[in-house]
């Protein structure tokens, strides 16, 4: 066990550090700083394509999707190097956000299941930000029955006819490709009748709606299909095949988000070391005290467990299904962050305007977006369904759409 | 003994409800979310119609003069429906303070044009971030005159009438202040979009003393009002809880209803534990104010610490519950959960109303 | 709505309060006084004769199941009469817990359902102490699954012979009679095969095994039945209408213990009002403040909601089935009051000899007792579905055991 | 960067896996359940025999030299298995007293004697209820004699040597002292009944100074002590919640196994996660003591406090799974409860171990 640099490690850190500080857009470090949960800030600066021209700048120097093969843009890197790289590129990391489901989720399902043809043509695209990429599973009706969708591919000669609706599509708007899951056969039962494509976002019949969230943002749309045409050979995967397919992007979802995902520790650390309450040091007070320990605990594990998985990669494992456990920690961490911090800050804590708010409204922002992290990409209740059953190996629950055809499901009372 | 309201009370419960399901829907509410001031003006002129403004005030100055109990349901009524009204502001406080410490020229001149309903108050004491202690407080009164920057006040941008706490001489003293020139009021955001809120800031605006021992006037205002803010919350919780069960029975996923699993289904139920346990005491408390008993500081305090805990859960489970579609603007989870969160901090926050409770906890032997 | 007396009910406290200070065994005060969770303290006083005691002298004066009829030896009293009585017996009323099966689970029952010549023999006695029932239902093999219960009965003429085993039997050792669920027919569904009987404990074939349990006490039993004879009169309900008969036991036991139980409230207060912490009044550390004020609603709301349903039985309301909360609370509550109180004692904590631990070692009684709070009567998890479907009006959960005769049930994953 | 055991280490861990399931199973467990003192001596001598009693004492002073993370697996499996064996008292604390204060003589006496398991050690600090402080300490040593009487020993009916905290003119010192004459000891029963535990009166006992700065000493071992604790915790958390899962599995009610409810299977992932998070932080604290950085305070600390809540949630809710069956004495459920509430009290409470967590917190610029 050893938490420290071998001479190797070390020496691959220095190279990464001289790249960027060299080439890091400098200009942005102190609106970067600023960002918010949910919010990439870049200050004057448009955020997208400042985003473009770093993965851009980094991608052409070999600092790009580091772990990838070098004929797909990447470096050939081991876990443990990307690792290093993310942690000296620190804050600049905060600007992409915009290709981590392209980066992290679409390519590793391209790389498993597409046409080496296509992969060679778009995934240095990809690396390299010129192309974005989003992904279409989610729909109204499935929720976390995600195999409950019902977006429709019929075959049309060398084509497929895509009818439906997708739904929390994060970065349609700004997207080249997407890689978009049907259903194929509603006769068989329901994850057998799934097929996957990958489809140019600019094809006629694609409309893109964005959807206003509770917290007035808009971080993702609704993307509708009206006889969309897809060339067979953008399928992904076979016919049939789609679920197990997007098991694959969904593992890796996991482990994209798992290790680093926000928690709202630092921030409510930060508060707590130069706040007063009652008159004296925040730090002082045993109930701050009591709950700050239990964050850092659920911080520092994670972060902890994070480096396990990074072992267990670069000895050639997979990530395992108790990824899962990042995000329900997390998502209930910050919710109970934000509440303490509001109500520590009395009646003053429900002003949500940065200009006159405390702490440019931080844990405002928070308290208005952590709810959706307890939902988006697989519910707390989903994710301990998945501790449960797939490391613990408890039985599955009694199933109502086992052993039946798509279309017999029950889909309501009635 | 009886613990329960009588017929007479839920028949005008009942009432209000009528009207608010009729006036005050979702669709009205939605309405003034934007734009400033954010208030419903034609509610506020149903209620006053009614009479409800003046629930609780003699008929001498223009109130209905029924009691607290049948103030507290129209609170709950008022909660259930997020009502985007000054309600809380003009009637738990400015009218109580009038009520309570007025002069009778005071009362004979302001009370009656709150029943009206053209009067609107607002409590102006906070002045900086963190729990409100008398150090806080800066804004002064001298010769008549208040100077002082209020940073959030509820209902500041609709009131008329501002009840202000303020240094005077040695002390700490609660002030009436018309709006008036001297007056600078400007509408800020607050996490509750359905709620008019303000800084407000006095450049020698004439002030009436009102109460001259302000900090312990504003205690026992707080005690009062935390009642019936406690009914909104427990109206707010039961229709969070309501919608999420709805929810739960109608929407199918994996064949079947999302309330027959488990996870959902307990959920629920700790969300009506809850509920529950803060109705009771609500319910003990509405007694306590209505009787003026000795224990209504303890009574107020449990009251809102439960009525607290109680729509925070039901808030933010009712999102979770609606999964994906609870965290749009369109479905009306949000304005719930929004609602929930500025009740907390109304009067002080959570943790300062369990420190006052745990300092009105009798000795163990009295329990 | 009234929280006070009207001038009739003051008059009964008036009656009642003379009537105890009169009669009632004023030298087990202070015993009763130091009676730990789970345990009637009578010092050197036997603690069943000194209950019996009571309790005769009770029912002599009318003063015994106030809410009972008179001819079952009752006083026909309303509920608000019997919460005053209850007020006023005070510390007293720990002397009732050995009748507390009998009076409140048992005779409802008998009330209901057995024949009226039974019970104006039985109850009179139940009444006045001199006989003591208790609850023959949980098996071994049904745990939450109540119903699951395979105890058999067969009818033999005019009699039922039963065979099989019962499990966490309060008071058996010292009981009378027993109210005995069985199975006489394992053909049908589950909830259609059963049969309820009284018994009496004496009956040759009955075998009482004290268990220990993880505390060291010894509470229940399990109690063996080989070959017992029951004549048919002592059926309570019609053959295969059992379930139905049970289900009135178990809301009148949710009633019996929803107001009262044990919360662990008073102590955790005591000890704070009492204690030092780093060198302050406890009462002062925000920490203690806040779990203060937290419990102090949970028990206050309990005991208001006691309140608010015995209003609703002096308007001829039904208890219902909300009364599950009271348990799901106050277990939960114990637990953590337990390990809170512990954790304040520092490695003091750790003694649980009463005569060299802090407070008589009453929070490690907790600590070791409260689980089985959270278990019997219904686990958290009975208790929470109960809510959900009895109250809320949930659907209930996908079944396994639903339309199919009771031997064909799966009890293994074999 | 590595952040895994080495396959040696594993191997060591298995092997003391094997030794225990060979040799301290449940049955032996329960041997010692009752009478005094409460210890399986031929456990000790069979992990005295293996060498893992000096497992990171050095070779010259008989032990195996190996280091603190093959100690620490040690100790998860002592943990697991819920030893009856002074293990912690005699390697974690009085061992560790000698390697970092001990002068040459004392640890040429002592440490060959603790590591073949002739010597057993307990430390001596408590007197009275609450929080340790320096002021709770009336211990006194003069003359080389120490008078006063340690409330609750750990271990304190089986030990041969005292590390004991005391009063030594004007500051608070740690003491050697041998069991004799002068010490009287009586056992005590604790929540954990697998644990000898007793009060020990010294009345003039030959005491030997090991650190005159007695405080800052203790903190420094607790830190270290508190390392190898966790490993203990872990390993009953990891058990608790194994039986709980393989009850879940096997146990059927209502036609189903109990773990194909949410209820359950919800309640096994909640365990899951709190076991994998003190895991992690227990690795990472794993080496920092054995590299022994200069944030070893912090990582004890985040260990400890995550270890704690580990082993309390799995112990306690693997009794809620088995149900009934898992409040009887014949199931082993009870006796990880108990071990769980003992490991929580037994280097000072949750509580202080949050306090001392958030004390070594760094400013979080450099989190």
């Amino acid at each position: 066990m050893d938490f420290t640099d071998t001479p190797a490690e070390a020496a691959f850190r220095e190279q990464a550090r001289d790249f960027i500080a060299a080439n890091a857009p400098h200009y942005l470090a102190e609106h970067l700083a600023k960002s918010g949960f949910g919010h990439t800030n870049t200050g004057e600066h448009d955020a997208l394509s400042e985003a473009k021209k770093w993965q851009r700048t980094k991608a052409q120097a070999g600092w790009a999707c580091l772990q990838w093969p070098t004929e797909f843009g990447g470096r050939g890197a081991s876990p443990i190097e990307n690792v290093i790289w993310s942690q000296e590129e620190g804050l600049y990391s905060r600007l992409t956000g915009t290709f981590i489901i392209g980066q992290g989720m679409c390519a590793p399902t391209l790389m498993a299941f597409a046409d080496p043809s296509h992969n060679t043509r778009l995934l240095p695209k990809l690396a390299s930000g010129e192309e974005v990429w989003c992904q279409l599973f989610s729909e109204p009706h499935g929720g976390s029955d995600l195999a409950g969708l019902r977006t429709k591919a019929e075959k049309d000669g060398d084509e497929w006819l895509v009818n439906g609706q997708k739904i929390w599509t994060s970065g349609a708007q700004h997207s080249d490709y997407g890689l978009l899951i049907t259903r194929t056969d509603a006769t068989v039962a329901k994850h057998k009748g799934l097929t996957m494509f990958f489809l140019d976002m600019k094809s006629p019949g694609v409309r893109i709606v964005p959807i206003k969230q509770a917290n007035g943002n808009s971080e993702f749309n609704e993307v509708y299909f009206e006889n969309v045409r897809i060339p067979d050979d953008q399928r992904v995967g076979g016919v049939g095949e789609g679920w197990r397919v997007a098991i694959t992007t969904l593992m890796n979802e996991r482990m994209a988000i798992g290790g680093s995902i926000a928690t709202g520790f630092p921030e409510i650390l930060e508060w707590a070391q130069s706040a007063q309450l009652n008159g004296r040091p925040a730090l002082e007070d045993p109930n701050v005290k009591s709950k700050l320990a239990d964050w850092y605990v659920k911080a520092a594990g994670l972060k902890n467990n994070a480096s396990r998985q990074i072992t267990t990669l670069s000895k050639g494992g997979l990530p395992g299904p108790e990824n899962s456990m990042g995000k329900l920690v997390a998502g209930n961490m910050m919710q109970d962050i934000a509440k303490f911090a509001l109500d520590l800050q009395g009646l003053s804590g429900v002003l949500v305007d940065p200009s006159v708010a405390e702490g440019a409204a931080r844990f405002q922002a928070m308290l208005l977006r952590s709810p959706a992290v307890r939902i988006e990409g697989g519910t707390d209740q989903i994710l301990r369904n998945i501790i449960g059953e797939r490391v613990l190996g408890l039985p599955e629950d009694m199933r109502a759409d086992k052993g039946i055809a798509f279309s017999d499901i029950p889909t309501s009372a009635l | 003994m009886n613990f329960d309201f009588s017929d007479d009370q839920k028949l005008l419960a009942d009432q209000v409800k009528r009207y608010l399901d009729d006036n005050c829907g979702m669709d009205r509410v939605r309405q003034v979310l934007t734009g400033s001031p954010r208030m419903a003006q034609d509610v506020w002129e149903g209620l006053a119609r009614m009479g409800l403004l003046g629930t609780a005030v003699p008929e001498s100055y223009g109130g209905a003069g029924a009691g607290y109990a049948e103030l507290c349901l129209v609170a709950q009524q008022l909660g259930a429906h997020i009502a985007p009204v000054p309600f809380g502001s003009t009637v738990y406080l400015v009218a109580e303070a009038l009520l309570l410490w007025g002069s009778q020229a005071q009362q004979e001149y302001w009370l009656p044009q709150i029943c009206a309903g053209t009067v609107k108050g607002a409590l102006a004491t906070v002045e900086s971030v963190g729990q409100l202690t008398p150090g806080q407080i800066h804004a002064e009164v001298v010769n008549g005159a208040l100077c002082g920057k209020k940073v959030v006040v509820t209902d500041g941008g609709v009131a008329d009438l501002y009840l202000v706490m303020a240094k005077h001489g040695d002390q700490l003293s609660l002030f009436l202040v018309e709006r008036a020139a001297q007056v600078d009021v400007l509408n800020v955001d607050s996490v509750d979009l359905s709620r008019d809120v303000a800084q407000v800031n006095f450049q020698n605006a004439p002030a009436q003393l009102l109460v001259a021992q302000g900090w312990n006037a504003l205690e026992v205002l707080q005690n009062r009002a935390a009642v019936l803010y406690a009914f909104e919350q427990l109206g707010g919780a039961q229709r969070a809880l309501d919608m999420a069960v709805a929810y739960a029975q109608e929407r199918f996923a994996f064949g079947r209803a999302i309330g027959s699993f488990q996870a959902i289904k307990h959920m629920l139920a700790d969300m009506f534990v809850s509920l529950k346990l803060a109705e009771s005491n609500c319910y003990y408390a509405a007694w306590a104010l209505a009787n003026n008993t000795a224990d209504l500081p303890l009574a107020a305090a449990t009251a809102r610490v439960s009525a607290t805990q109680a729509f925070q859960l039901c808030a933010k489970d009712n999102i979770q519950v609606h999964g994906g579609m609870g965290f749009t603007w369109e479905f009306d989870c949000h304005l719930y959960y929004r609602r929930s969160n500025y009740l907390a901090l109304e009067l002080g926050s959570l943790s300062e109303w369990e420190a006052r409770l745990v300092e009105a906890l009798p000795r163990v032997e009295n329990i």
